[in-house]
């Protein structure tokens, strides 16, 4: 990418995760990271790199591969007093830690009548990475996004990644936050004021990464790049499409959505993970019960990831994902373009 | 001063310990008289429940503790108020002997705005100062135990965790995940195997291959004791939290039996008999024999004792009238706490899309 | 209920239930029986009872409280030759096995080129009970529901129950049966063929309950009761209900429910779980996406379970809950009748 | 006939275990050189798909077994084709052992139609006749394992299954859950901890209070045996299956060594030192002892082997021009094999609606 003007910095995906941790670490002393490989190792994506060399053990601490068991303890120690940022290698191990994420990390403050708070952060990267196959590949987000207590994040760029990890830390309630293997190394011109210790962003907005005006595409994670790709070559065809980076799963930022389709009257979403009851799903049934409806031009259409467990071979990897010729394939169909 | 030497019938089984609590205790006369004074208030707030639950006041899950009543209290003896301790559901006497008043907990499960948790726990889910639960979820609340214990020493705090589980619950694999970082990290916590024979319907030697519960942490020294001798608890727990603030974790089994039925839909005599649970009853009642330690003791008379059992009659009725007076939460409460309170979401949704409650 | 004609039969889902599992065994040596409390206990909510005495150790097996053990354990046996029906004491306890259900069960015979197969039924109460509260009241279907490699069915009434477990069982893909607690003891009148020991229902598609012209309710589970009481007390105000009972989450009977939407114009979705991400989501999101769009005279809306945690208290809990009286409001207003 | 006695340097050491297999083996000519072969054979062929990575024709996950050869030859040497074995993801050379020749297990890991998945596997998700698997979640591969030889015993073959998995898999709490239940049900499996020091970059030590895995069954009896060693793990596993087939579980820690990084984007060398490696490699190889071994016993020269090595080279060599030449599979491999052949559901959704696939 290029920069846009002199002064802003690249920074990558990977960098602005460990420096936003970095920090919030460093401003707050009951902030800790726990999981597999976050020490000595320096993460399984490096993501935590040097953090144990700063912090030492005591706030860096490595797990065995027991995620059920280190993530109760990470809902424990933050009921009792600390900040813990509990990394998943990926969100598929994850599922073996679901019913702590949800039944005690998301429902107690509620249970407890606000006796009990739960400041905490489950952070690793979700949903497809390339060639890992079926066990390693799913996306989380819809499912984490169903439960009421938790937010959900999904962060697309370095920026979003800064803003949005230092802005869970903060949050008291408990935040998944949900990365992208293939997004760590990509490298994002930011703006210097991202680069500012008190740079957070709001959770619950959606980013307008792109103003357009025949169509609006809404995505989270890698497939925003995807989108905003397709709007590229779809402007080469005299298509103008608006790029929506929704951020966060849950709250979902409608209002955005909405705003956008008024202006566009078209609408597709784009996601990586499985279609049915997916993120695509709940924005279609609540554009369709909102004033929105009435300005479609034409039915809302999803894009997702096949309805298939994710093969390893490449060919066919490839046709279980979205990406931006998809994208413009189903936007000029839509259009009748 | 004042204080009786007590030898436990029972003596204390260790596995990996060079060193365990003694077999006998000390207990003045006040202190005999408010524990027994506790146990009988929660057998009678136990029975209130019962009838509430008939009288269909209480609804859904409802699990007494009756026949137990020596483990929250004997542990509660040992414990500092900023200790922590977590239990699963069966969680009455815990949230009593924790601080709450019989009120509140009546309320709670008649789902009242009086209940120690506003109404929105119910039975398993009551919490109150650093008592973190009231959990359903078999087996969860042992690594949430051992997180609680992480946060203690990680701040520098000179307290402890207690985890209860039950023999059902000791089987789960969360329960070992959680015993091998617990030692890993020597983390201020006892895991304490509330042994009461059965999970549900199913006897402890169906569930599991290995019933000395208090050498399942293998590694981890453990400690079998007499949960039915409310002083013996006591002096197993003023133990093992000494031991875990030195050399991190501990298992200990406390050896009980539950009166009644797994929940308030089990009878609890499918699966044993009622001479069984008569046995129990007229042989091991933790009630019965601080009774008789108390007369021995020459701590007073039985009368004495009668006269508390007549208090705790009346506190608990008192307690019933309080909480059937309390009104249901009002219907706001539906979307508070949800989040922490200013970091809501914008809105949530009700069951259908003109039901939306917004958040500044 | 009422007898329709003299030769139906009164039948409870329990007994449903409790027959088709017996039927079954009978008929397959090779099925078999595992969960907590199924033997000497005859089950928590007593589906199971008389199996042990009739069927042995072997073949009833009472587990420890171990799901994602017992759970994986089910699954090898499928692989190596039997057809065991794993049943959850609530699905809310299937979220410690979830891995085993989705990682192992779901994906295993995709990942081993067809080389795998797992004939296995995972069954037990879903979604709200009670004043059980809120770790205690989750619906697992729309979950569940976006697994490929999974069937995921929902019964309603006792001929769906019997007709739907045994097809489940000869079924020689992993299905997850969807049951509720609160319908074990509700009687059902059932035509004789019900009864027969050959009866099973097809997977996958949905029954027209009712049939109706001015809107379409469609349903799953429990809340299939509250349309078809909803239908009668619109009746009285001259509306004229259709009602689907789904029955299959995965598949999901589209065909049948844009069928309806063609001829009533209206639809309405119901259903006890979260909003979000829910059934009634991908239910609104493939109408839009299908020809029945172009029918729609109203925006399809969602009736859901709040998008709170299930509280405890009984005014409350019924805030959180969809009921014939929500159904009837929702309909009255969307036909502005 | 013609078998030499072999014994064996390092002694196995037992957990309550009365008796433990012979600390010594019989093999024949033939056998050691079979042996040889097989361990020379995916020492090549883990090379290979070194190699094959690194031109980029592998891509995604790749967990090669270089340095663990004795383990799946030597387990292999003591079943039957129809026992069962199941593994983590480290698992090509049990695909070999089970019956897989190299050209197919090549192609699955460049993802093409010959693969013995189809492509649709890749690294950690092989399968082949009686071998489960290639399973990709630590630890879950355990109580499938438990569960296969659940099947065999409920239909009455005389089979066993063999599941291992690492010493990182090892503190897992599904282990725990199907060390009890194998227990209680008197199962046929040998529970296989393939200790090679390190799960990614955790030493054991750090990852594990007790180390001794073995042990870790606890009320299992356990049995620690040189996984360096072909022939001790070839005799341990003969009296492993005899074992559980007559009296339900053992567990068996085999102490190996993995050479390379953990994953291909390891270079296994930043939590632990190149001289480790070194000594590893020259005082424990398996290959190396099985070499020496041949020779001592009279059995051959070392140019005999070196004909094997050249023979096993030339195998792999044309294995990967197979592979390299099977096509990539078909398109609509996509859609099959999610459901079983004749019960799919009557429609699957691709990237967007018009991407539908219909069954029948
Ligand atoms: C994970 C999970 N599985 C099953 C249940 C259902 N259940 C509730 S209590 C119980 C028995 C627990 O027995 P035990 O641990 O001995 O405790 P006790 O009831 O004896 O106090 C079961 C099976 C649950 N709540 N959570
Ligand atoms: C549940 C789960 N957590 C984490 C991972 C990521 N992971 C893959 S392999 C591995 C290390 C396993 O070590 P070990 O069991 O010793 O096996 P080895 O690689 O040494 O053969 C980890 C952490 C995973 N695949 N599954
Ligand atoms: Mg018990
Ligand atoms: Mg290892």
């Amino acid at each position: 990418r290029r920069s846009l003007a002199t002064q802003t910095k690249a920074l990558t995906v990977r960098d602005a995760l460990n420096s936003a941790i970095d920090e919030e670490m460093q401003r707050d002393p009951t902030v800790m990271l726990l999981g597999e490989e976050v020490g000595q190792y320096n993460g399984a994506y490096k993501v935590s790199k040097g953090l144990l060399e700063k912090y030492g053990e005591k706030r860096v601490v490595d797990t065995p591969i027991t995620e059920m068991g280190f993530a109760g303890m990470a809902v424990g120690a933050a009921m009792a007093g600390l900040k813990p940022i509990c990394e998943f290698m990926t969100f598929n191990f994850s599922m073996q830690a679901i019913d702590q994420v949800v039944n005690s990390a998301a429902k107690t403050h509620y249970m407890s009548g606000g006796k009990s708070i739960i400041p905490i952060v489950f952070r690793g990267p979700n949903g497809a990475a390339a060639g890992v196959g079926a066990q390693h590949s799913q996306c989380y987000a819809a499912w984490y996004g169903s439960i009421p207590g938790l937010k959900v994040l999904s962060p697309y760029s370095a920026e979003d990644a800064r803003g949005l990890l230092k802005a869970s830390i903060r949050d008291p309630n408990p935040v998944v936050f949900l990365e992208n293997e293939l997004m760590y190394g990509v490298s994002f011109d930011v703006a210097p004021e991202v680069l500012s210790a008190d740079y957070v962003l709001p959770i619950g907005k959606a980013k307008v990464e792109r103003e357009g005006t025949h169509v609006t595409l809404v995505a989270h994670s890698r497939p925003v790049g995807d989108c905003l790709e397709a709007a590229k070559q779809l402007s080469t065809m005299g298509i103008n499409a608006e790029v929506i980076n929704l951020r966060s799963i849950r709250p979902l930022d409608m209002a955005t959505v909405i705003a956008s389709v008024k202006k566009t009257n078209n609408l597709v979403t784009v996601e990586g993970g499985f279609p049915m009851f997916g993120v695509g799903s709940e924005i279609l049934a609540q554009l369709m019960e909102s004033d929105g409806f009435d300005y479609l031009d034409s039915p809302a259409v999803r894009i997702t990831g096949a309805d298939v467990p994710m093969p390893y071979a490449k060919n066919l990897e490839e046709l279980a994902l979205p990406n931006a010729a998809k994208i413009v394939e189903v936007v000029k169909r839509q259009l009748r373009a | 001063p004042g204080a009786v030497k007590f030898t436990f019938s029972t003596e204390h089984v260790l596995h990996k310990l060079s060193e365990g609590p003694r077999n006998h205790g000390y207990a003045t006369r006040e202190q005999l008289l408010d524990m027994y004074h506790k146990m009988v208030v929660i057998r009678r707030m136990e029975t209130a429940a019962d009838n509430l639950y008939k009288s269909k006041l209480i609804r859904g899950f409802c699990h007494l503790c009756t026949g137990q009543e020596a483990v929250c209290v004997g542990v509660e003896a040992a414990l500092d108020a900023e200790d922590s301790i977590i239990t699963a559901y069966r969680c009455h006497g815990f949230v009593y002997t924790r601080g709450e008043p019989v009120r509140t907990i009546l309320a709670e499960l008649m789902g009242r705005e009086g209940g120690c948790t506003v109404g929105k726990g119910g039975s398993m889910h009551m919490f109150t100062h650093e008592f973190y639960g009231g959990n359903g979820i078999v087996g969860a609340q042992v690594p949430l135990g051992a997180g609680i214990a992480w946060a203690h020493k990680y701040l520098d705090r000179k307290n402890v965790c207690f985890a209860l589980y039950g023999d059902g619950a000791a089987n789960q694999g969360q329960v070992f995940e959680a015993y091998n970082m617990a030692a890993l990290y020597k983390l201020p916590v006892v895991f304490i195997c509330e042994n009461n024979m059965y999970g549900m319907g199913t006897s402890a030697k169906r569930a599991a291959a290995s019933v000395s519960y208090y050498t399942r942490g293998d590694y981890i020294p453990g400690l079998k004791v007499n949960g039915m001798d409310v002083l013996a608890v006591k002096e197993a727990s003023r133990f093992a939290k000494e031991y875990v603030l030195n050399n991190g974790p501990l298992v200990m089994e406390l050896v009980t039996y539950r009166y009644g039925g797994h929940s308030m839909s089990d009878p609890g005599t499918t699966y044993r008999t009622r001479e069984e649970i008569q046995h129990m009853r007229s042989t091991n009642d933790a009630i019965t024999a601080l009774r008789d330690r108390f007369v021995k003791a020459g701590f007073g008379s039985e009368d004495e004792l009668k006269d508390i059992d007549a208090k705790a009659k009346t506190e608990v009725e008192e307690a019933t009238e309080w909480a059937k007076n309390s009104p249901e939460p009002k219907t706001s409460e539906l979307w508070t706490q949800i989040y922490v309170k200013g970091s809501e979401v914008p809105y949530l949704r009700g069951r259908d899309p003109a039901e939306i409650k917004t958040f500044n």
